[in-house]
């Protein structure tokens, strides 16, 4: 009965082996694709490899890996500095969080490959301080293959050597992008400048430098170890390998999964997800986070890519995948998303600063039935607007929650600006709770329950909702045996 | 500790590592709990103690416990991981209650499987 | 003698024990350079000092050699930092999307009501302050709440009551 | 350095390497709209490029790119006036708009700024997407100048050449979001800060958010601007002085080959001295010990007879002048040839060492 | 300055000594923390901890009036570890054997104790000064304001030619000028001794040449200085003294010498914008027009000459300098009109060889010119001495440590030196009338050290009085750690609570300069 689905590259040891042990990695082949590197392949040929895998960015993007060291390896440099993005900034995404917990040395061994690759000798974790047993692991790590010769000087007894320090981000959302990370590692507010120059030329204190996911980075091991063409051979046609997702929301099977590129989003919310629970209705998907967006029954048959979601307006991401059923509003949603990102933002270029505050009032406005069709259209030019001047990948994918969601969900939109409703019944300025006469036995738990005392009647009389003293809590609806309140 | 100081050498410990993983297989029953920061949130630590208590009571003494990360499946966390000698790895997820004892003193102790079992839905890539 | 040791001649504002500031010097001490390590100093001193106000704001500009509104700056940016104490019992609820898919917001109303408090401030008697965090990375126990070193997994808005008896 | 060929517009135009767009444009007369960027700053990847009013549509490029902080590459093709490039330049005003207060009737700024010209330039009045406004107290703990952070618009200058140019670092960004502004340290008023009143940050405000205070009313269009050199130390920064009925009201720096565009705080602040009520307006002769006004005939006269006399009566060299190292060199030159050739004597020296 | 302002931004070290750049000349100032960001090694030696000592790399808080003794160190250090530019010394310097011989048994150890610094901290300064490719001297009155004021700046040539850093660019020895015109003046020939552009007044040919253009014969004998006019002058033997732009009466040392000498001279002209303190001692006082309301050129302390420009009409009945200049010279029969300053200014050029280049015209186009500028063709000169110094070969003049004239002793036991605020300039005849800037620095101060103030039982702001040998004062304290316990320091600007009461009148015998920066001092509480 066992299908598989999921094929585990990245997080192949993860669950597996004690993360907390060298020994434990080594047992499954650790340090292996370093040393080869070390002992059989030019760093040219490292950097081949990697193009020819067809391995890209994992946090989002998707540009080449192998593509990106090569441009690092090109500008000749006393220092060079490999970091790992650990920044998991994505709201409802943890896969980095799994792998750092899961499985450190995989991502130490390939920083060490990244820096034999390029030529350089340093590189920094950047990791959110909110993970303190990643933090505790990653030291462990670092310091016991330090101890056996696996980083350090001279390592496996080359002339390469690595070190590997680690740099806490301070929770802010915008240092997942890379010219923002590399100012907060330097100390700095995590303001993004323009680029280029990109990191690969002028990066971590104005020296080449690669910026790689964890995730991205937890492929490399195997990559080397098993060679491109089988790495190439798995996925589609411009994404390669496998991708992790962090399937939570309504869902049944709400975990991490590591599925091959081109898997179609049926299998993973049904074969691999297991379903919707409570024999609700599949409503959609947020994928990318705060910069992606909603897919819906519509996607269900698409394989999943980097180019089939961009087509689709959303985006990769780091691999976050919310599952929404019919009792999400999507105005709802992508107001949260908006929240998210206005709270974010760094403030420095105009139209992230003020524009998502912008967005986000407009989508207030309607959530609370003071939109207005006018809106709609408001929200649309400024949202494009937006993602056409925005300084940096925050601020250019800001408005996609809000684009996808109108796209897909412009009835719920027109909904809510000209019939006053929220479908869904989630915004509760929309709401009205009433009492469905014949259903009514007069029990008085409705009233009872009530915070406001606004359902009055007598017991086994039908009972009255105050619409003006109402505040929609959703109690009455709750308690009612009978059926007899209806939210609409 | 050694320093390694080169592939061969490296190579070398491996192997030497798999032949005393592969030995402790062979004669020992294996739990693995899954430790991430989602599995100690929901109580795998606790698990893992109960599981020593049980089977120290119960007067069991091949048990080898380890720890690893995340299992993937956060939905049925705690899990555990547990190989009994010869025999494939199972593992069994809400692992809440007496639901540890259970594994104790029924899976370890008869190899009497109790539900909660979650089936592997994956390939893995080993090297 | 650096300015910071100088002023440290004089009693902290704040009546932190100089211990405190010991330590802070022996940490920074251990740096490789003191260039770039601004955040990494700042994580130690609120890991010390509970918070970050003015006065350990100032001590850490001195030390660094870097103008304090740098620091300012640099503190106000990023939300893992505080200028004001926390409770005794900090209370963290995940705004993660998950989080919030689940209900997170009815938690946080829940415990606003209950410790007639708003987010980022303080009960009146120090024990508990109120934050949203983003993403815990624990979408999977959503909504998560967490009570200093304590989590709370799959946490409704009526078990608030019984989160904040539990250190009461 | 090699040479490259893009085109702007339809017109070819050939620029060095690292040359920005907006200073390729600038070459084949093409205007782009700017607001943060900083003339100062010489590398373009200095920019902070906050802003985004000068951004233009690169071919092949997925999003608008500024013009001020985009380096060129061989064979670029920018289109600066595109439709989409208007439209998002607008899109950029209404957004600023929508965070500043609309009082420029009685903005001292008004007619110098930035923000107000652009408005007017793109047609726009009120801004289409109103919302919450930041509220921030009037500033006024500096001697010098007034900071109303309502009116900031976050272009950062002030920032950049308080910490680059100036080197003073009195001020920072702080905060984050919608509430991203520049601040004193723990964002108390500038007097908490360690600002030495240069003024060089109000002096690059493109807006109303900083300005100086001043004593008399005056409005841009109103003064007269006359290049001059600073009169205090050695330095010799250049500016402007502005003047209104002849009285000096203001200055600016300019980009002089010494200050580059710096000032200090006496350049930039202490000229009230020129039309203060002290200033001597006629000469004064000392009658029965007292001073008492006469008229330049009088003076010279007086001046003339007793050079005459001395140099008769005690020889040339019982005169002595002093000249004076606040005067213009045609004046150190005249002074030296009166006591040289005027007195007949070297006794001429001046406080070169004091 | 030898070399350009702009030019210390590519410094790779800058040595600042005798210069609280950052108040004295905020821009240059500003200019060198920006080097600093950019990686330029700063060293500072001055004795009291100013702002950019903050931004040294080595700061060297000397005692005042020890500068020679740690530049000496500095020098001895690096010929004993052979960092001196060998190559350059034999091919552009001479007597370097002597400087050699000088220093030969003067340790940085012993500089070290002369200084009250660490010989450690002034090895590593030697270090950085020498090793840089590039290095550059900036000073100013802290040098040359001692009575071996000369023998200073003579000590920091010897380094600058040690190290070979004479003659190229972003290296040199650079005074900071602390008048916007002092260059100028000096250029112009407002010297005892020498013409405009220093020709020497003794020379037959030069004093000719001059005969010639103003068309009257003149003198040949070298004139009195400022301090020997003031002393002559109290004795009486000065009956006519011309003031222009200038007030003795704050600026000069021993103040109540400086008005006794006044009041002595039988007829006394003063030419300013105010009545200043010493426009009150005159007979004649001549209303002048200021900066903003006349045409001219000043040139700036890299000999960058610029323009002035007129922004108003000369308030009241008041007139340029120039005019009134002119105005006398007809007076006394020597008639020439300019209708111009710029016909002043095409006057000088005929005689002044290194502004012969220069124009109205060059500076309208081009903003600015540095001298020596030759000829019309001559782009102006950025930095002197390019290729082999202007006389040949660069001159080693060693001197040796020799104490301040006046040093504490039991009545006066403390070291007195003096300064500038960044909020006044100079008399304040200008500043002072600028409410903001009053505001800001209202009244003169004596900083001391907080030891020292606890042992006076002084707390900050409370009124001490300072005295020396020559007089007594009451000023506010100001409790600073800026200065070691024994310095204690006061600024020049304030008519009261003058510093310059106290002030030693002892002078370098070369340059005249009085020893400001030195003398012996006792503060008591009120």
């Amino acid at each position: 009965m066992v299908d598989k689905n999921q094929l585990r590259i990245a997080t192949r040891n993860t669950g597996f082996i004690d993360p907390e042990s060298v020994e434990s990695y080594i047992a499954v082949g650790g340090y292996q694709a370093l040393g080869k590197c070390l002992a059989e392949m030019k760093p040219a040929d490292v950097i081949d490899l990697m193009k020819n895998s067809g391995l890209r960015g994992r946090g989002g993007a998707g540009f080449p890996t192998g593509v990106k060291w090569g441009f690092a390896a090109k500008y000749a440099s006393d220092t060079k500095y490999v970091v790992c993005n650990a920044d998991e900034g994505d709201p409802g995404a943890f896969m980095d969080r799994a792998v750092l917990e899961g499985d450190p040395h995989n991502v130490l061994e390939a920083m060490a490959i990244g820096g034999y690759a390029i030529g350089g000798n340093k590189g920094t974790i950047y990791i959110r301080a909110e993970y303190p047993l990643a933090i505790a692991r990653l030291k462990l790590a670092i310091q016991q293959a330090k101890d056996m010769g696996l980083l350090g000087d001279n390592i496996m007894g080359t002339d390469f050597s690595f070190d590997i320090e680690l740099k806490y981000g301070a929770g802010a959302f915008v240092c997942g992008e890379e010219t923002a990370l590399i100012a907060s590692m330097e100390g700095n507010r995590g303001e993004p400048y323009t680029k280029p120059p990109f990191p690969a030329e002028a990066g971590y204190w104005d020296k080449p430098t690669i910026v790689n996911n964890v995730e991205t980075l937890a492929n490399i091991p195997a990559i080397i170890m098993k060679g491109a063409d089988w790495f190439s051979g798995i996925g589609t046609e411009t994404s390669k390998g496998t991708k992790v997702f962090c399937i939570c929301g309504k869902i049944n099977n709400v975990g991490l999964i590591e599925v091959p590129m081109g898997t179609s989003l049926k299998t993973v919310i049904y074969d691999v997800g297991g379903g919707i629970p409570d024999g609700k209705e599949f409503k959609a998907v947020q994928t990318g986070g705060p910069s992606g967006g909603a897919l819906t029954y519509k996607d269900l048959d698409a394989p999943i890519d980097y180019e089939n979601l961009v087509a689709r307006q959303s985006m990769m991401g780091s691999g976050g995948m919310i599952v929404m059923d019919e009792d999400d509003c999507m105005v709802a949603v992508a107001k949260f998303f908006l929240d998210f990102t206005m709270d974010e933002t760094c403030g420095k270029c105009t139209p992230c600063r003020i524009g998502s505050k912008r967005i986000y009032e407009i989508l207030d406005k309607i959530t609370i039935g003071q939109g207005t069709e006018a809106d709609l259209e408001k929200l649309r030019s400024l949202s494009h607007n937006i993602k056409d001047t925005a300084l940096c990948g925050l601020g250019q994918t800001m408005p996609n929650p809000v684009l996808s969601t109108m796209r897909v969900f412009e009835d719920e939109y027109r909904a809510h600006v000209i019939d006053k409703k929220c479908p869904a019944g989630v915004c509760a300025d929309l709401l009205e709770f009433t009492v469905v006469e014949e259903k009514c036995v007069g029990c008085t738990l409705c009233a009872r329950v009530c915070p406001v005392n606004c359902i009055s009647g007598k017991p086994k009389e039908v009972h009255v909702i105050d619409q003006a003293a109402c505040i929609k809590c959703g109690a009455c609806l709750d308690k009612c045996k009978f059926d007899a309140i209806i939210k609409q | 500790m050694a320093k390694i100081k080169s592939l061969a050498e490296l190579q070398k410990k491996r192997d030497e590592l798999q032949a005393v993983a592969a030995k402790t297989k062979n004669e020992k029953v294996i739990v693995n709990v899954s430790l991430a920061t989602c599995g100690i949130a929901s109580g795998g630590k606790e698990v893992m103690e109960a599981m020593k208590q049980e089977a120290a009571a119960l007067g069991i003494n091949n048990v080898e416990f380890t720890m690893s990360g995340c299992m993937t499946y956060c939905f049925a966390e705690p899990t555990v991981e547990i190989t009994l000698p010869g025999k494939e790895p199972v593992v069994f997820g809400y692992i809440k209650g007496d639901k540890a004892k259970e594994l104790v003193s029924k899976y370890i102790k008869s190899g009497e499987l109790v539900d909660g079992v979650i089936p592997a839905s994956y390939e893995r890539i080993v090297f | 003698m650096s300015n910071c040791q100088e002023k440290q001649k004089c009693e902290s504002q704040q009546g932190f024990p100089e211990t405190l500031f010991r330590e802070l010097d022996a940490f920074i001490e251990t740096l490789p350079t003191k260039e770039g390590h601004l955040i990494t100093v700042l994580h130690k001193a609120q890991s010390l000092f509970g918070y970050l106000p003015e006065e350990i704001q100032q001590y850490v500009a001195d030390a660094l050699n870097l103008p304090v509104v740098q620091v300012y700056g640099v503190i106000s940016f990023y939300t893992f930092f505080t200028q004001i104490p926390k409770g005794k019992n900090p209370i963290a609820v995940c705004m993660g999307t998950a989080c919030f898919v689940k209900g997170a917001n009815k938690v946080v109303d829940a415990l606003k009501q209950q410790l007639q408090v708003e987010i980022g401030e303080v009960t009146p008697d120090g024990v508990f302050s109120i934050d949203c965090l983003r993403c815990v990375g624990a979408c999977a126990l959503a909504p998560v709440v967490m009570v200093g070193e304590k989590v709370y997994a799959n946490v409704t808005a009526d078990q608030v009551k019984d989160i904040i008896a539990d250190f009461s | 350095m090699s040479m490259l060929t893009i085109t702007i517009d339809g017109q070819a135009v050939e620029m060095p390497a690292g040359s920005t767009i907006l200073a390729a444009a600038k070459k084949v007369g093409i205007d782009i709209p700017t607001l943060c960027q900083l003339d100062m700053e010489k590398q373009f990847n200095q920019q902070s490029a906050a802003c985004r009013i000068c951004v233009v549509e690169i071919e092949k490029r997925r999003n608008l790119a500024p013009a001020c902080a985009t380096s060129i590459m061989d064979g670029m093709v920018i289109k600066t006036d595109s439709q989409r490039v208007i439209e998002a330049r607008k899109t950029v005003l209404h957004l600023m708009l929508s965070d500043h207060p609309l009082d420029c009737l009685t903005c001292e700024k008004a007619g110098a700024c930035k923000l107000q010209d652009l408005c007017y330039q793109y047609g726009i009045e009120v801004s289409d997407y109103p919302g919450l406004r930041n509220d921030y107290p009037l500033d006024a703990s500096n001697e010098f100048y007034t900071r109303d952070l309502n009116k900031c618009v976050a272009c950062r200058r002030c920032v950049q050449v308080c910490t680059n140019f100036q080197s003073t670092k009195a001020i920072a960004f702080g905060d984050r979001g919608f509430t991203t502004h520049p601040v004193a340290p723990f964002d108390k008023g500038m007097s908490d800060s360690t600002c030495v009143s240069c003024g060089n940050c109000v002096s690059v405000c493109p807006v109303g958010a900083l300005l100086s205070k001043s004593k008399e009313k005056f409005r841009s269009w109103e003064v007269s601007k006359v290049k001059t050199t600073c009169s205090y130390c050695g330095v010799g920064c250049q500016m402007n002085l502005l003047a209104k009925e002849n009285k000096v009201v203001g200055v600016e720096p300019m980009d002089g080959a010494s200050n580059s565009s710096l000032l200090c705080v006496k350049g930039k602040y202490g000229f009230n001295f020129i039309n203060h009520p002290d200033r001597l307006k006629t000469p004064l002769i000392r009658k029965n010990g007292e001073l008492v006004e006469a008229t330049w005939d009088e003076a010279y006269g007086l001046i003339a007879d007793k050079v005459k006399a001395t140099k008769a009566e005690y020889g040339n060299d019982a005169l002595a002048g002093l000249t004076s190292a606040r005067v213009t060199n045609e004046e150190n030159y005249l002074f030296q040839k009166l006591v040289r050739a005027g007195f007949g004597t070297n006794n001429v020296d001046h406080c070169a060492r004091l | 300055m030898t070399n350009s302002i702009d030019e210390l931004m590519d410094s790779g070290a800058i040595f600042i000594t005798g210069s609280n750049t950052t108040e004295g000349h905020p821009v240059i100032g500003a200019k060198i923390r920006r080097a600093k960001a950019k990686g330029t090694k700063i060293i500072v030696a001055e004795p009291r901890k100013i702002e950019l000592a903050a931004d040294a790399d080595v700061f060297l808080q000397i005692t005042p009036g020890t500068n020679i003794a740690l530049y000496n160190g500095m020098m001895s250090y690096i010929i004993s570890e052979g960092l001196q530019a060998a190559e350059y010394i034999k091919e552009r310097t001479e007597n370097y054997d002597e400087l050699v011989a000088t220093l030969a048994d003067f340790t940085p150890e012993k500089a070290a104790e002369i200084c009250g610094v660490s010989a450690e901290d002034i090895k590593s300064a030697a270090r950085m000064y020498a090793q840089a490719p590039k290095a550059a001297i900036v000073y100013a009155m802290g040098v040359t304001q001692h009575t071996t004021g000369t023998e200073g700046v003579m000590t920091l040539s010897n380094l600058a030619l040690l190290c070979g850093n004479i003659g190229i660019e972003s290296g040199g020895i650079n005074p900071l000028r602390g008048q916007n015109n002092v260059q100028g003046a000096c250029d112009m020939g407002g010297l005892p001794g020498t013409y405009p552009a220093y020709q020497s007044v003794a020379n037959p040919e030069i004093k000719a040449k001059f005969e010639k253009a103003w068309g009257v014969e003149l003198s040949d004998k070298v004139g009195l200085t400022l301090t020997e006019i003031v002393h002559k002058a109290g004795h009486g033997d000065i009956k006519v003294l011309y003031i222009m732009g200038e007030n003795p009466m704050v600026s000069d040392p021993d103040l109540h010498h400086v008005e006794e000498a006044l009041k002595n001279t039988e007829f006394l002209i003063v030419q300013d914008i105010f009545l200043t303190e010493t426009a009150q001692l005159a007979d004649v006082v001549l209303p002048a027009a200021s900066f903003a309301e006349k045409d001219g050129t000043f040139s700036n302390t890299e000999r960058r000459v610029q323009r002035v420009r007129k922004a108003i009409k000369p308030v009241g009945n008041c007139k340029p300098d120039w005019q009134i200049l002119m105005d006398l010279l007809n007076k006394l029969g020597i008639e020439k009109r300019y209708a111009s300053a710029e016909e002043v200014f095409n006057e000088i050029t005929t005689v002044t060889p290194s502004y012969g280049g220069i124009s109205y015209e060059r500076l309208e186009e081009l903003g600015s010119l540095q001298w020596p500028c030759p000829t019309p063709d001559h782009a102006g000169t950025k930095f002197l001495h390019s290729g082999k110094v202007a006389r040949g070969l660069g001159l080693f003049k060693p001197a040796v440590y020799k104490p301040s004239a006046e040093l504490p002793d039991a009545d006066y036991p403390y070291i007195m030196t003096t300064g500038r605020v960044l909020y006044h300039y100079h008399t304040r005849t200008m500043t002072g009338k600028v409410d903001g800037l009053n505001k800001l620095s209202p009244a003169s101060f004596v900083e001391i050290n907080p030891a020292l103030a606890e042992k006076l039982g002084v707390t900050d702001g409370e009124m001490v009085a300072v005295s020396t040998r020559r007089g007594q004062i009451e000023v506010a304290a100001k409790v600073t750690a800026k200065l070691k316990e024994n310095v204690i320091f006061m600024p020049f600007h304030f008519a009261v609570g003058a510093a310059n009461v106290l002030t030693n009148t002892a002078l370098d015998p070369i340059a005249k300069i009085p020893e400001y920066k030195v003398c012996a001092a006792s503060v008591k509480k009120i």
